[in-house]
């Protein structure tokens, strides 16, 4: 018995007793129960993983397992990690144990919410265990679905537009996506779907590379906001459910970069090579337009979608200057990424639940009012703006130091353009931490709110630990990511 | 001529047999009786799905090499029994409805009728055999899409039908006689040697090609679809869309590849028109229906361009992943035209998609399940029509058709909007007044749930697949 | 004198298509299904002149000739009955009462 | 030297403590527990100096240089990485002293300063929180360090200044500051990458081999850091943020904006001082140029603001401009060939830390009695406030640079190097320095002398022409006396300390001696600045004042504005980064980039009801649409095929 296909059966089992709950007590034991057997599996593995590469166990991939599924189109169940899928696996099982506290009191239909959100993370954790490509891409398209139901049913706002947005723009970009795996696999001769395999082989004629990076790159792309395909983004942020949110900006949007490096630029090595520098202006234009968006909007959600949208560039940025350092920069990100957003949207659902506006110009002085959450608030925003102690200033330092790195003027310009993007942050955080935490109170229906409940509160506090521990102590992530990038970095800079 | 030929169609033979018991059933049966005849066809109906695998797969030719059977032959004849028998069983609410109680056993006759027609059309090695079983397949058809006697849509659609039919198998048989015209026969085996690819030819494939299109109803062909749908009574459409489709498709592709081999370029150019052209308006269309039969109309056009995605390769894993193909849309769509069935009943009229606003609050299995299927339509893991959708793209990828392929996939992106307006309507759209709880009877409830077993395990099962492809060729 | 295969070919040709063209623009049911009785008994000269003129070495095409007009007969049979359905729910079997399934 | 380590821990375990469960602690324990800590770590600083120097130079006759901590923090790749560790030398056992010292007399004055405030765990909490990323910066082993407490510090400041968050002019301060030195901080970041790819460390001390090829970036690398630490230091025209900054509780400002923080760009040019000269001595040049410029501006500035506050803020500016200048006008790395100004400016760094410190401590005193920060509510305080009166004398004597106090000797150093620089720069600066003099007695006597307001108010409450009974101003209790007299004694005595014993630019002592020259003309230019401004401010709005006054009107008014630098970066990030840029493209992106999307989405519903004319109803039409569609076929088969 592989442990990792218990990343697949719990869920699975979850979703079945889930079907058979009852009441809203049971619905929470089941949640409670799986969740937190997930996360004590992921750091189990993370430790296990740590302890086998530290007795010098070098092979790229561990606890490899292959089942043959479809034997004549050579599609086979293939699992196997590297330091870069535990990372993934753990920052999952983070915010999905979180998730399940910040939708504690979801309403109505609870039932049908979990359902549809454990099959969400199933998608998500299948994902990064496989290997093989239509496995993955099987679980990733699991993973966008039920996002269509957990925004139109339980969210708020123009919902069933953004869930709409949100559905075909991803769909739109996993048909590029279809097209690209379909391209690697018949371009590397037809005879196996398991990413390894193909990059062992490593045989793509480079102007089919030229045909199909592009459309994977893309494909990926869409889900990690890339400029111009990232405007499902605000609007579905804004939309979502905070658990959802929470999940979707924290995990969802890194099956993105996971796949780009895993499955474009590791395969298609000579094109990425040739035409990354199309993607890095475009990310360029990410990290930076993002940022600038997010100075003026008014709206909670869309300030953070912004946000995301700028961060998650950062990480195809950090991916496509093809660095060691950079790439393991750009995990280092989307982990740190994936913890503070979950952090921000939760808390903006907090607050969201007791003002009933998201608008920056109707809020005053809410830390008088909610301390708890306010500075909460404050901590989510200054880890976002890359406060050394919090896991986004060693994530964009990695990158930076990583881009830098390369060395001709259009990588070094770019560079620089995406070093602006921190104090770009700053100023939109800041405004929006000036804007609503601080001075007086002035609506007096806010007056009478209350502070965070225990769930709220256990939610918050798990995840700035998780976003304090990683930007406090980053040597033993790096040193779990480091193998992982390095497979793939030889593989695109032999 | 040795007579025992007659009885190694066993499939054919078989059903032919049913056919009698229930003739002489439904003359003499009264009373009590009458009662369980609903029980006693799919009694007899659902055996029949393994007598077709078990002995029919013997790989045989009869008549001279006007009739070939095999294993693959025998599965799809199976698959098609297979999914006569959900909607037979889906059938029964509306066979107890006032109108049509007392002619039950017509609609049984005429439904097999057309099943043995399907029969002959997928074992047929000559054009004699196809033309017979095509016709055979047809007419009773237009009775059935006729069958609401008292309904003018009923009878609209009927007449549309059948015209439309009439013109297309006039077409075709023009084709057919250009055909014989130019290579002097009429077996598939004996033909393929005089196809050249000249005009005549040409001319003479696409009119052929014409009457089957209208079959599988691809565009242009496709025009009688969505009205005969919406007026036919639901099961009569759900039998339509599927099980006479399926069997079309599986016949074109036996005549491609074995006749029309050398004229592959010409026909290659012919299916990439007519898929583009199929996904792309039935999708243009589906978006704006609210009739809910009328939607799955375009849907299931649309479906057809996918499937022919498998066919125009002509290879064998076009073959099978054809074949799995229709076995996973035969589970998915006939899901969803047995919740359409069902609800129906409950609203007594047509259901547009208003009608299934808050659909969830009142019936959330039905739903459910109806979400299920429609995502298995959509191609969303990991539902079976994923899978399906899949492995028809790799094989048109296979056969070279990268662009068509594309199209194709960005036509999915559509198809997942207007498959999503219903799970939107059910789910999301606020309703004070949905349509109450139904409540399915037994028969419907074992259809549905193997659609929803198909839809769920097809997939992720690979044995079907590798069985299915162990069989190819 | 032997008639050429090309007059009857022509023959069947027009025949096919003037029952095309009746088929596209009457306005009666029964005219519409007399138009494709044209077009039926078109294929079936076809039918028999390939096979007395290009392959008299077996009896094929006279064969579908004697099926195609059975079978022709058939559907005739289906397509009036249905065509009094129509009449008996629309009191007429002209062609625009029925459109009332569109879009 | 392991107990170091006690330096930087004591402090941030009592932020956690404070910050964890301060809230449930009362005043006085929270208030004890930081001042504790604080004490502790200034004793183990003293201890540490004096093992450091009483162990003595080496062989080479410098001080070693000692590492007792370092860790890979965090690997970047195979040859960088970033480490955490504890460097002691010279310059960071005096800047241990500097920052612990100021700090303890800050904590100790704010148990009665901040007596009674909301937020009291939380102040106490954050002053911690900056004691520990200041300490963390000087005793930084390598750039990249000194950059991860340099934004820590930056963000302590943000929240020290924007302690008092209900007021709206301290969020937008405390907004300022951090955005500006953000801003800054983008420049040192790059200078930090620049160095370290091409040195392939970040450490203060690359190979000689690594130097030298990467001698063509090294001024560049130089420069951009310089600018991160011009935001820090407010060098013109990132010094924007600085006086906003005082809208933080008073004792902050002498602690962080006045003392410590602000010196941080000083120090890293001294850090970085042996690149510097050996690589980019135009580089420090033009930092001289820089400094010299902004010392004149803000002292000007400083000649005309109201706010008590603002003018010390002001004259911060311009004394750190002092250190930048006598920095960047060193020549060489022997102070007895033109590099005396490295240690001129660690000295007055020092110095400077001590008497600023007490001004601004002086300054709290005198807005904890009036309430106000403005000029006007004050004048005559002296009768009232004995203790603060003289204490403040004594600072503004030592800023003016009269001797025996401690600026005077920092100062004159700093104008002999510039002297020795060029005799421009030391007039220049002499210049400067007497327009210091000036504004700070013009400050004093405003202060302390003059009609007192109090009485003014009172005389009209007892006329009864107003209501309100004025508050009577009165000394600050001993909490807050305390450490003005500690400090005060310090900046009398500062100055007799032999620095260039300690410090100096290439490490080998150096006997300071007074140049007599400059010494001279310096006190004398300091004492007719005294002098002016005793003439115009001693007997309050004296007629010359007034005549001044109004024939400078202009050039006051545009002082008094600050010359509209703050208008202008208003300008800049409001109108153009916020309306001209972040507006158009958010709606940019609102419309056209996800009108896009849409507009797909709505072409493809439009297209749906173009083709439905095809679907007629007719059956006829149906069937030409079979024929026409196989006929087309049939044509592109033939012609294409």
């Amino acid at each position: 018995m592989n442990i990792l296909n218990l990343f697949v059966l719990i869920p699975l089992v979850m979703l079945f007793a889930l079907w058979l709950c009852r009441n809203i007590k049971q619905i929470r034991t089941v949640m409670v129960a799986g969740s937190t057997l997930l996360l004590a599996l992921s750091v189990y593995l993370t430790i296990d993983f740590i302890a086998l590469r530290s007795a010098g166990v070098t092979a790229p991939q561990l606890y490899c397992n292959s089942w043959s599924w479809f034997p004549s189109l050579n599609i086979c169940y293939s699992i196997g990690v590297d330091g870069i899928s535990v990372a993934m696996l753990l920052l999952s099982s983070i915010i999905v144990f979180t998730g399940t506290f910040a939708s504690w009191n979801i309403k109505p239909q609870t039932k049908e919410f979990f359902l549809w959100y454990v099959l969400l993370s199933l998608g998500v954790y299948g994902f990064f265990i496989t290997t093989d490509m239509f496995a993955m891409f099987m679980f990733y398209e699991t993973a966008l679905i039920p996002m269509y139901l957990l925004i139109g049913v339980w969210g708020s706002g123009k919902k069933e537009y953004s869930a709409m947005k949100l559905t075909l723009m991803l769909m739109g970009g996993s048909a590029f996506l279809l097209m690209g795996i379909l391209g690697i696999y018949y371009g590397s001769g037809a005879t196996t779907m398991n990413i390894h395999e193909i990059a062992q082989l490593n045989n793509i004629p480079t102007d089919i590379q030229y045909i199909f990076f592009p459309l994977t790159f893309i494909g990926f792309g869409v889900l990690g906001a890339l400029f111009p395909f990232h405007t499902w983004s605000p609007d579905g942020h804004a939309s979502a459910p905070t658990s959802v949110s929470m999940l979707h900006a924290g995990v969802l949007m890194k099956l993105g970069g996971y796949g780009c490096f895993r499955i474009a630029m590791y395969l298609l090595p000579q094109a990425a090579n040739d035409l990354a520098w199309i993607f890095i202006i475009l990310t360029t234009i990410s990290v930076v337009y993002g940022a600038l968006s997010a100075i003026s909007q008014t709206d909670l959600k869309y300030i953070n979608a912004y946000s995301s949208v700028s961060h998650c560039g950062l990480v195809l940025f950090a991916i496509l200057m093809m660095t060691q350092t950079s790439c393991t920069g750009a995990i280092l990100q989307m982990l740190s990424h994936g913890l503070m957003t979950a952090l921000f949207f939760a808390l903006i659902g907090m607050i969201y639940g007791r003002t009933h506006t998201r608008d920056i110009r109707q809020m005053q002085g809410l830390m008088k009012i909610m301390p708890f959450l306010a500075v909460g608030y404050v901590i989510a925003g200054l880890a976002n703006l890359g406060l050394p102690g919090f896991s986004g200033f060693i994530a964009e330092m990695t990158i930076f130091v990583g881009a830098f790195m390369v060395d001709d003027t259009f990588h070094r310009a770019v560079t620089i353009i995406a070093c602006t993007s921190i104090v770009i942050t700053a100023v939109y955080i800041l405004r929006v931490v000036g804007k609503i935490l601080y001075g007086e109170p002035t609506n007096e229906e806010h007056k009478k709110l209350s502070d965070a409940t225990w769930d709220e509160r256990f939610t918050v506090i798990c995840l700035v630990i998780c976003v304090a521990g990683l930007g406090i102590a980053p040597m033993w992530v790096s040193d779990l990511i480091n193998s992982g990038v390095g497979d793939i970095i030889t593989n695109l800079r032999p | 001529m040795n007579y025992s030929q007659f009885f190694s169609m066993i499939p054919e033979v078989s059903l032919l047999a049913i056919f009698v018991a229930i003739l002489i059933f439904d003359l003499v049966a009264t009373g009590r009786y009458r009662r369980m005849f609903h029980a006693m066809v799919c009694l007899l109906i659902i055996p029949h799905v393994y007598v077709c695998m078990e002995f029919g797969g013997k790989e045989q030719t009869l008549f001279g090499g006007m009739y070939y059977t095999n294993s693959m032959i025998a599965l799809m004849k199976a698959m098609l029994t297979f999914g006569s028998a959900l909607v037979i069983l889906q059938a029964h609410r509306w066979l107890r409805s006032t109108h049509t109680y007392y002619k039950q056993g017509e609609f049984y006759i005429l439904l097999l009728s057309t099943l043995v027609g399907m029969y002959f059309m997928l074992s047929a090695r000559h054009f004699l055999l196809f033309y017979i079983g095509m016709e055979l397949a047809s007419l009773p058809l237009a009775c059935l899409v006729a069958f609401d006697k008292y309904r003018h849509h009923s009878a609209e659609a009927g007449i549309k039908y059948v015209l439309t039919s009439m013109f297309a198998s006039a077409a075709m048989l023009y084709g057919i006689s250009f055909l014989y015209g130019t290579t002097g026969t009429l077996y598939f085996d004996d033909m393929i040697a005089g196809i050249t690819g000249s005009p005549m030819q040409i001319f003479a494939m696409v009119m052929f090609f014409s009457g089957l299109g209208f079959k599988i109803s691809l565009v242009p062909f496709h025009l009688w679809t969505a009205d005969s749908y919406q007026g036919a009574p639901t099961v009569v459409t759900a039998y339509l869309s599927v099980i006479s489709k399926g069997a079309a498709v599986f016949t074109l592709f036996t005549i491609l590849t074995k006749v029309f081999a050398p004229m592959t370029a010409q026909w290659q150019l012919m299916l990439y028109i007519l898929i583009v052209a199929s996904i792309t308006i039935a999708n243009l269309f589906a978006i704006k229906q609210t009739n809910l039969k009328r939607f799955m109309a375009f849907s299931s056009i649309s479906q057809a361009g996918y499937i022919m995605l498998a066919v125009i390769g002509g290879t064998a894993q076009g073959m099978s992943s054809m074949v799995y193909y229709i076995l996973v849309y035969i589970v998915a769509n006939l899901a969803v035209f047995g919740i359409i069935e069902t609800i129906e009943h409950a609203k007594e009229g047509e259901i547009v998609r208003d009608d299934c606003n808050g659909l969830y609050k009142t019936n959330p299995r039905l739903s459910l399940l109806m979400t299920l299927a429609l995502f298995s339509l959509a191609g969303i893991p990991p539902f079976a029509g994923f899978f399906s959708k899949f492995f028809v793209f790799m094989s048109a990828f296979d056969a070279g058709f990268i662009v068509l392929v594309f199209i194709a996939l960005i036509n999915t992106v559509i198809s997942l909007y207007y498959y999503l307006l219903i799970v939107k309507a059910m789910y999301i759209t606020p309703n004070d007044n949905p349509i109450p709880h139904v409540k399915c009877d037994l028969f419907a409830r074992i259809s549905l749930g193997a659609c929803l077993l198909g839809i769920i395990l097809l997939g992720i099962c690979s044995f079907v697949y590798i069985g299915i492809d162990k069989l190819t060729f | 004198m032997i008639i050429p295969a090309e007059y009857y070919l022509i023959l069947a040709t027009v025949l096919f298509f003037i029952g095309v063209f009746g088929f596209f623009t009457r306005r009666n049911l029964i005219s519409l299904l007399i138009s494709t009785e044209l077009m039926l008994n078109a294929v079936d000269i076809n039918f028999a002149v390939f096979n007395a003129y290009c392959h008299p070495e077996h009896l094929e095409g006279f064969f579908f000739t004697m099926f195609g007009i059975g079978i022709t007969a058939a559907e005739t049979g289906v397509a009036i009955a249905i065509i009094i359905n129509v009449f008996r729910n629309a009191k007429s079997i002209h062609i625009k009462n029925l459109r009332e399934l569109k879009y | 030297m392991e107990f170091s380590i006690f330096i930087l821990a004591i402090p941030i375990l009592s932020f956690l403590i404070l910050g964890l469960c301060g809230m449930k602690m009362p005043h006085k324990a929270a208030g004890l527990l930081g001042t504790t800590a604080i004490a502790t770590v200034a004793i183990l600083s003293y201890i540490a100096a004096a093992i450091y120097f009483g162990a003595g130079r080496n062989d080479e006759g410098l001080f070693p240089t000692l590492i007792p901590y370092a860790l890979q923090w965090l690997p970047l790749g195979n040859t960088l990485s970033i480490e955490m560790g504890i460097m002691l030398d010279p310059i960071s056992i005096m800047m241990l002293i500097v920052i612990t010292t100021v700090s303890l007399m800050v904590h100790i004055y704010s148990l009665g300063y901040m007596k009674g405030e909301r937020g009291f765990q939380r102040y106490y909490a954050f002053l911690s929180l900056f004691t520990f990323s200041m300490l963390g910066l000087v005793v930084a082993t390598n750039i990249f360090q000194m950059y991860v407490f340099w934004e820590l510090v930056g963000v302590s400041s943000y929240l020290l200044i924007g302690f008092y968050y209900t007021k709206p002019a301290a969020i937008a301060a405390s907004k300022k500051a951090f955005i500006v030195t953000r801003f800054a901080d983008l420049f040192f970041l790059i200078g930090i990458l620049i160095y370290g790819y091409y040195t392939e460390t970040f450490s203060f001390t690359p190979t000689e081999l690594l130097l030298s090829s990467a001698a063509t970036v090294l001024p560049t690398a130089l420069g951009l850091m310089f600018i991160g630490g011009a935001g820090k230091s407010a060098m013109f025209p990132l010094h924007i943020w600085l006086p906003d900054a005082m809208e933080g509780p008073t004792p902050v400002s002498a602690l962080i904006h006045a003392a410590t923080m602000v010196v941080a760009g000083v120090y890293l040019v001294a850090r970085m001082f042996p690149l510097f000269i050996a690589y980019a001595p135009e580089v420090l040049h033009m930092i001289a140029y820089v400094g010299a410029f902004t010392a004149l501006y803000a002292a000007i500035v400083a000649c005309v603001q109201t706010d008590i506050k603002r003018v010390l803020a002001f004259s911060t500016i311009s004394q750190i401009a002092f250190m930048m200048v006598a920095l960047g006008v060193s020549l060489s790395d022997d102070p007895h060939k033109g590099g005396l100004g490295y240690m001129a400016s660690m000295f007055h760094l020092f110095t400077h830390a001590m008497f600023k410190g007490l001004l601004f401590l002086g300054a709290g005193a005198i807005i904890h009695a009036v309430h106000s920060n403005e000029k006007s509510h004050m004048g005559g305080l002296r009768k009232y406030m004995p203790v603060t009166h003289i204490t403040f004398l004594i600072a503004c004597l030592a800023i003016a640079g009269i001797p025996p106090f401690a600026g005077f000797f920092s100062k004159d150093e700093i104008l002999a190097a510039c002297y020795n620089y060029s005799p421009a720069m030391g007039i220049f600066m002499s210049f400067v320095a007497a327009l210091t003099a000036f504004y700070m007695f013009r400050l004093y006597y405003l202060i302390f002398w003059g009609k007192s307001h109090y009485e003014e108010e009172l005389a009209l409450y007892t006329a009864g022409k107003t209501t309100h009974e004025p508050h009577k101003p009165h000394e600050a209790p001993a909490t807050m006396t305390t450490p003005l007299i500690i400090l005060a004694i310090i900046t009398c005595v500062a100055g007799f300390i032999p620095f260039g014993k300690f410090i100096s630019s290439n490490g080998h002592a150096y006997d300071i001696h007074i140049d007599a020259a400059v010494a001279t003309t310096s006190i004398l230019l300091a004492v007719a600045g005294i002098v002016i401004a005793t003439i115009m401010y001693a007997k309050g709005d004296s007629k010359i004042t007034q005549a001044i006054n109004s024939s400078m009107k202009n050039i006051i008014n545009a002082a008094y504005h600050r010359f509209y630098m703050d208008e202008l970066w208003l300008f800049v990030t409001k109108k153009i980064i916020f309306n001209c840029i972040s507006r158009p493209i958010a709606w940019f992106d609102r419309h056209i980039i996800d009108g896009a999307m849409d507009m797909l989405a709505i072409v493809t519903q439009k297209l749906g009801n173009y083709v439905r004319p095809m679907q007629s109803g007719n059956v006829q039409s149906y069937s030409v649409w079979f024929l026409g569609g196989a006929l087309i076929i049939i044509l592109t088969l033939i012609y294409f095929a």
